[in-house]
């Protein structure tokens, strides 16, 4: 059904500007795509303002290219950097107030299941640390104690990159920025142990050095979110203006922050690892007959 | 933002009219959800036979919410609301809602509601004094939302030092946050307002969150009379693709949709957008007129209409001036009144017609500021002919016999 | 409130100002099905589609403006539109169709010749120097802001073909506006041309816009734009010049 | 447009006690049994913490035409005293117990001999000229019901007496549909206390009928004391005194 809202009504295709017919013919929508093919077709995301050379804006491309369904997707923001991108995005986003995503995203995802029984939405938030961790912190906590069904991927650049530099809870200790002239005085919040105790049934901590397993992480996110229960991924998304960090040397800082303290890590509770093997499982066996 | 009260309490604090255990579902209560037929909005508010019973607000609002089709109701506590949305969690046990639960706060419930209401169901949440305050931010952003939910308030206290009382003052806030404003004054309003708000918020051309107040306790917890039509009919459920924005369900066109596109371009157009933006909740108000006066008779009722003192009041207060109205009449004084049903939309037109011949024009209010007296002020012409009281607040009653003594002219401040 | 006196306000084409009152809030009222608005005043609907269809034959550099629910073919009762909104852009000599495919707000700039948005919709209408367009098929919110903005800044006379309930900040529009009242909508362009009127521009066809039009990307039957078109509208006329403000971005 | 009664025989009533002795209760009872006899009553409970032995208020209006007017009671014409207490020991939320009685009101006393006030008090209501009426409730619902708890039912009936409204008949099936049901809602210190009385009598029925014999039995006691009579002289004088009040004749 959703397919539809990409189907030109007849006789308008040559009136669409180019970057929509492009979309219709060539984009996610027709053919799920991989994000090894990232670059070789119409991407979802449409020009953006974000600074050039942005860990955040790879990363969000990588997993809008990742979603299992985007014509079933909807994507929660609140301010911040990552939402000049999503707004971009041909997907439905919803950009409320400070801090609210995670409770727009209990109601949304709840009237969506009312309303479509047979067809799972899924709705994904995307927010930064300060959105997630700081302003919106109660929603987010709530949310996973309440096991809503929804992806919460939270863009760490570990600052308030987009009112122009200051400290957020996610900031690592001892770092000067605006609002901490002294240095931050506590540690970086521990938003994935405190997912841990809410009891959220993925929880993956990622930076976007290897775009396939950033692909994999939200692909697996948002399947488990969708059958059984809250999941988290925190990814290290660098700002490369409040942070001073030259453009072509971002990857490398992200390389080096995963060496030293953003490692790749996944935890899934027993449930989420039963559903993900049967998953897999399943998928093994669709494809076996195709690859003899 | 409910209170904490001693161990030793046995009883809520508001008297024994408080149901104190949850009643369980009964068997066969579930075949009373599924029974409901829909009928036509216009049977259902006007012509559907109603027999009259003698219940509190909070079942008066159980009763609206019975008969509107609700998919998707969300609580959280707080004195004088409580006992509404626990009403409603029944409701929603016995089948007659689809999802329902208690959110973490009021800034978490309205923005919960805000999902909701973009996914295209029917949503409805209820508030009280501070939770409204705490909720005000994201309500304040509803209306440019263009989300049809159903908001109902019971006012209460918000002023320090913390109260639990009746004080409308809250809703000086409410009225400029472009919801649009019922304020009921009894029972009976408040089953009414209650159910015809989702249908006027849901017409195409409106598309706006309606808020339905009541005067805390006075209304929520005493009984009164309310004429109900029968309990196996209901509304006709959202019509979400026939409203002024797209769903956020990625089932209708556009698929890029950033409903509530952020201003992104730094030139006076992109502003302006904003600005027509605004001036369009406010248009959209306007044509709720139509609706309000279908369904609810009016933004007014007038009574003594050719009286050369008229009251003009909302909510509770109209209660009081109907018995200062009949005690005056006792001394021989014919005195008017202009209950004033909605706030938001205001019946400007339908004021000044109704005030135009009046010698003096009194406003009994239940809070401090006087907000109703201030919009009549600047809404009737010659308005040294207003008299901005009686006022009581914090929770006091309003004796009829003050409303007298303004009448009488012994007292005017 | 019974409306049966006219308000005085009236809808007219502007520039009306930097920011002139919602329609509704001066006293314009809905029209109800057989109906329509004609710059604020209440008429029956034929009235309504002839004074659309004289603003699409009379004025300059007509355009056609189909939103969301026109272009994109997602339920039946949409793509059966589709065939009756070509007839329509037929029957009106010199007719551009500029889309309105969604509300983002595009980034960094719009083609003006290729596309309309609501968040900065004169740019289309000052840039082709359109002086009569119908919007539909876009949502009434989207309209009724569009709508407001084109008054405010432009001398565009504004139709506003609805699904719903119909547009008081339009200067003509029709509500319920189903596939079958577009077919009489073609027929009232036709019946005026009938009684008399001449369309300002000759021949038959869809003017191509957009540089993806342009380039041949089209089918339709193009005839070259009159030197007429490409000057018309007295420069005054036209609004403002962009200004430079705050920090886009900021929050 | 709406329309206004006018000439209604009006009560508003304030009724103070202490709380486990069904003042709330009571005022259910008495407003129901209005109702039910075809009147018109509203009532506001208290809005506070209910403990026991702490001071408690209800307040119900009676009327024989339409009600309009919402909240508590500031100005009533008929007090009823629960608890000798809350005049001794100024159990009371006001003080004195009388403030805000209108000229010419009633107080009903439960008391079995005429309370001991400060001179002081004793002029302030002979200036009122309020009629003072002692009704020994709690004697009679012991010696009636075999228990203090009835209490609440006598000074029911006693006012019924006094204002004749309600009726017997309807106060009788007001008593019924608090002990029978017939949906009427109850909080849970109340439940509790219900039980016990529950345990005091053997079946609900006889629950009841022991109840509305203090009902009757407060009743013909107020009659045999000749207080009926009172609204007769009164209610002329009751409307002078609210012109007087606002200034006016």
């Amino acid at each position: 059904m959703s397919l539809e809202t990409v189907r030109v009504s007849p006789g308008f295709e040559k009136f669409l500007p180019k970057e929509y017919q492009d979309l219709v013919e060539d984009g996610p929508f027709k053919k799920e795509r991989k994000v090894s093919e990232l670059g070789s077709f119409k991407e979802i995301v449409e020009e953006h303002p974000m600074c050039a050379g942005c860990a955040m804006t790879l990363f969000i491309r990588v997993a809008l290219v990742a979603l299992p369904s985007v014509e079933n997707s909807v994507i929660i923001g609140t301010a911040g950097c990552g939402r000049l991108v999503l707004s971009q995005a041909a997907i439905p986003f919803i950009y409320g107030n400070y801090g609210d995503t995670n409770a727009v995203a209990s109601g949304l995802k709840r009237g969506l299941s009312v309303r479509f029984k047979d067809q799972p939405k899924d709705v994904i938030v995307m927010a930064g640390d300060g959105g997630l961790a700081d302003i919106g912190f109660s929603a987010v906590m709530h949310s996973w104690f309440r096991k809503e069904k929804f992806t919460t991927v939270m863009l760490d650049n570990e600052v308030y990159g987009n009112t122009g530099g200051q400290e957020s809870g996610m900031t690592q200790k001892g770092m000067v920025l605006k609002m901490a002239p002294n240095g931050k005085k506590f540690e970086k919040m521990d938003m994935i142990g405190l997912a841990k105790t809410a009891g959220v049934a993925y929880i993956a901590r990622i930076a976007p050095t290897n775009p396939t397993r950033v692909g994999t992480t939200i692909r697996k996110a948002v399947l488990i979110a969708r059958e059984v229960g809250p999941t988290y991924i925190q990814a290290y998304t660098s700002c490369n203006i409040e942070y001073a960090i030259p453009t072509p040397k971002v990857m490398d800082d992200a390389r080096e922050v995963e060496k030293d303290r953003y490692q790749f890590m996944e935890y899934m509770t027993d449930e989420a690892k039963a559903y993900w093997e049967k998953t897999e499982a399943d998928r093994r066996k669709l494809k076996a007959p195709a690859e003899k | 933002m409910s209170e904490g009260l001693g161990e030793e309490v046995k009883t809520n604090p508001q008297g024994d009219v408080i149901t104190a255990a949850p009643a369980p579902p009964k068997e066969g209560a579930k075949k009373g959800a599924a029974a409901q037929r829909v009928v036509d909005p216009d049977y259902l508010f006007l012509q559907a036979p109603r027999e009259k019973t003698f219940i509190t607000g909070s079942e008066a609002a159980k009763e609206a919410i019975r008969r509107a089709n609700v998919d998707v109701a969300i609580s959280y506590p707080i004195t004088p609301q409580s006992e509404t949305m626990q009403q409603v969690g029944y409701l929603y046990a016995e089948g007659y809602l689809k999802d329902y639960y208690r959110g973490e706060e009021e800034y978490g419930v309205m923005s919960a509601i805000a999902g909701a209401s973009r996914s295209g169901v029917r949503c409805l949440t209820a508030t009280a004094g501070p939770g409204l305050m705490r909720g005000l931010e994201v309500i304040s952003s509803w209306p440019g939302g263009r989300l049809p939910c159903v908001l109902l308030i019971m006012c209460r206290v918000i002023n320090a030092p913390l109260a639990i009382q009746p004080d409308n003052v809250e809703l000086a806030y409410m009225l400029n946050s472009g919801c649009i404003l019922f304020h009921g004054e009894n029972q009976q309003d408040f089953y009414d307002y209650s159910l015809a708000a989702f249908m006027i918020g849901e017409k195409p051309e409106v598309t706006l969150p309606v808020a339905v107040a009541v005067d805390g306790f006075f209304v929520t917890h005493a009984r009164g009379w309310v004429s109900l039509p029968a309990a196996d009919i209901k509304l006709p459920p959202r019509d979400c693709y026939h409203e002024a924005v797209p769903m956020m369900d990625n089932e209708n066109p556009p698929i890029r949709i950033s409903r509530d596109a952020p201003i992104q371009k730094s030139n006076f157009i992109s502003y302006q957008m904003h600005a027509s933006w605004q001036q369009e909740i406010w248009a959209a108000q306007e044509r709720s007129r139509k609706w309000i006066s279908r369904w609810l008779g009016g933004l007014v009722e007038v009574v003594n209409p050719k009286a050369k003192i008229m009251i003009v009041a909302s909510g509770a207060a109209v209660s009081q001036s109907r018995e200062a109205v009949r005690q005056a009449a006792e001394q021989g004084i014919e005195v008017g009144l202009v209950k004033i049903k909605s706030l938001r939309p205001f019946p400007t037109q339908e004021l000044i017609e109704a005030t135009e011949h009046a010698e003096k024009i009194l406003v009994p209010e239940f809070n401090y500021v006087g907000w109703l007296a201030k919009e009549v002020k600047s809404t009737v012409s010659r308005n040294e002919r207003v008299i901005s009281g009686p006022r009581v607040f914090g929770g006091m009653s309003m004796p009829t016999e003050l409303i007298l003594e303004y009448i009488l002219g012994t007292k005017t401040r | 409130m019974k409306s049966s006196n006219q308000p005085t306000y009236q809808v007219l084409p502007g520039p009306e100002g930097l920011l002139p009152p919602a329609a509704a809030i001066m006293g314009i009222r809905l029209p109800e099905e057989g109906e329509g608005l004609v710059e604020g005043r209440i008429v029956n609907e034929d009235e309504a589609l002839e004074a659309a269809a004289i603003a699409m034959l009379t004025r300059k550099n007509p355009t056609l403006f189909p939103g969301p629910l026109m272009l994109w073919g997602w339920t039946e009762h949409t793509r059966e539109k589709a065939a009756p909104f070509f007839e329509v852009a037929h029957e009106i000599p010199g007719v551009r169709i500029i889309p309105m495919p969604d509300y983002r707000p595009i980034y960094p700039k719009i083609d003006p010749e290729a596309v309309i948005n609501p968040c900065h919709p004169n740019l289309t209408i000052w840039h082709n120097k359109i002086e009569a367009c119908i919007f539909i098929g876009v949502h009434c919110h989207f309209a009724n802001i569009t709508l407001k903005m084109i008054r405010a800044g432009t001398n565009c006379y504004t139709i506003a073909l609805c699904a719903e309930a119909g547009h008081e900040d339009a200067m003509a529009s029709v509500p319920q506006f189903s596939a079958e009242k577009i077919v009489r909508f073609r027929d009232a362009l036709r019946r005026v041309k009938k009684n008399g009127i001449k369309p300002l521009y000759q021949g038959k066809g869809i003017i191509p816009s957009g540089w993806a039009q342009i380039a041949g990307l089209t089918g339709a039957n193009i005839s070259k734009p009159e030197e007429e078109m490409v000057t018309a509208g007295a420069q005054g006329e036209f609004g403002h010049d962009l200004e430079k403000g705050l920090d886009e971005n900021e929050e | 447009m709406g329309a206004v009664d006018t000439g209604v025989k009006r009560f508003n009533i304030r009724m103070a006690g202490i709380g486990g002795q069904g003042v709330v209760t009571a005022s259910h009872i008495l407003s129901n049994g209005v109702i039910i006899g075809k009147g018109e009553s509203t009532l506001v409970p208290f809005f506070g913490s209910e403990k026991r032995m702490a001071p408690v208020e209800s307040y119900v209006r009676i009327a024989s035409g339409k009600i309009y007017e919402i909240g508590e009671i500031i100005y009533p014409n008929i007090i009823m005293i629960f608890h000798p207490q809350v005049i001794t020991h100024g159990k009371s939320y006001t003080m004195p117990f009388y403030w805000g009685l209108k000229k010419n009101g009633v107080v009903l006393i439960n008391s079995d001999t005429p309370v001991a006030m400060i001179p002081d008090q004793e002029r302030e209501l002979r200036e009122m000229n309020a009629k003072v009426c002692y009704i020994p409730a709690t004697k009679l619902a012991n010696d009636v019901a075999g228990t203090d708890l009835a209490t609440n039912m006598a000074m029911c009936g006693a006012i019924s007496g006094i204002i004749q409204m309600p009726d017997l008949v309807s106060l009788e099936q007001s008593v019924k549909e608090r002990f029978l049901g017939k949906g009427f809602v109850v909080s849970g210190g109340t439940a509790s206390l219900d039980n016990v009385i529950e345990k005091k009598f053997a079946k609900k029925a006889e629950l009841v009928s022991k109840n509305f014999a203090v009902v009757k039995a407060a009743h013909d006691y107020a009659i045999a004391q000749g207080w009926a009579s009172w609204q007769d002289q009164r209610i002329a004088a009751d409307v002078a005194a609210n012109l007087s009040k606002v200034g006016v004749n």
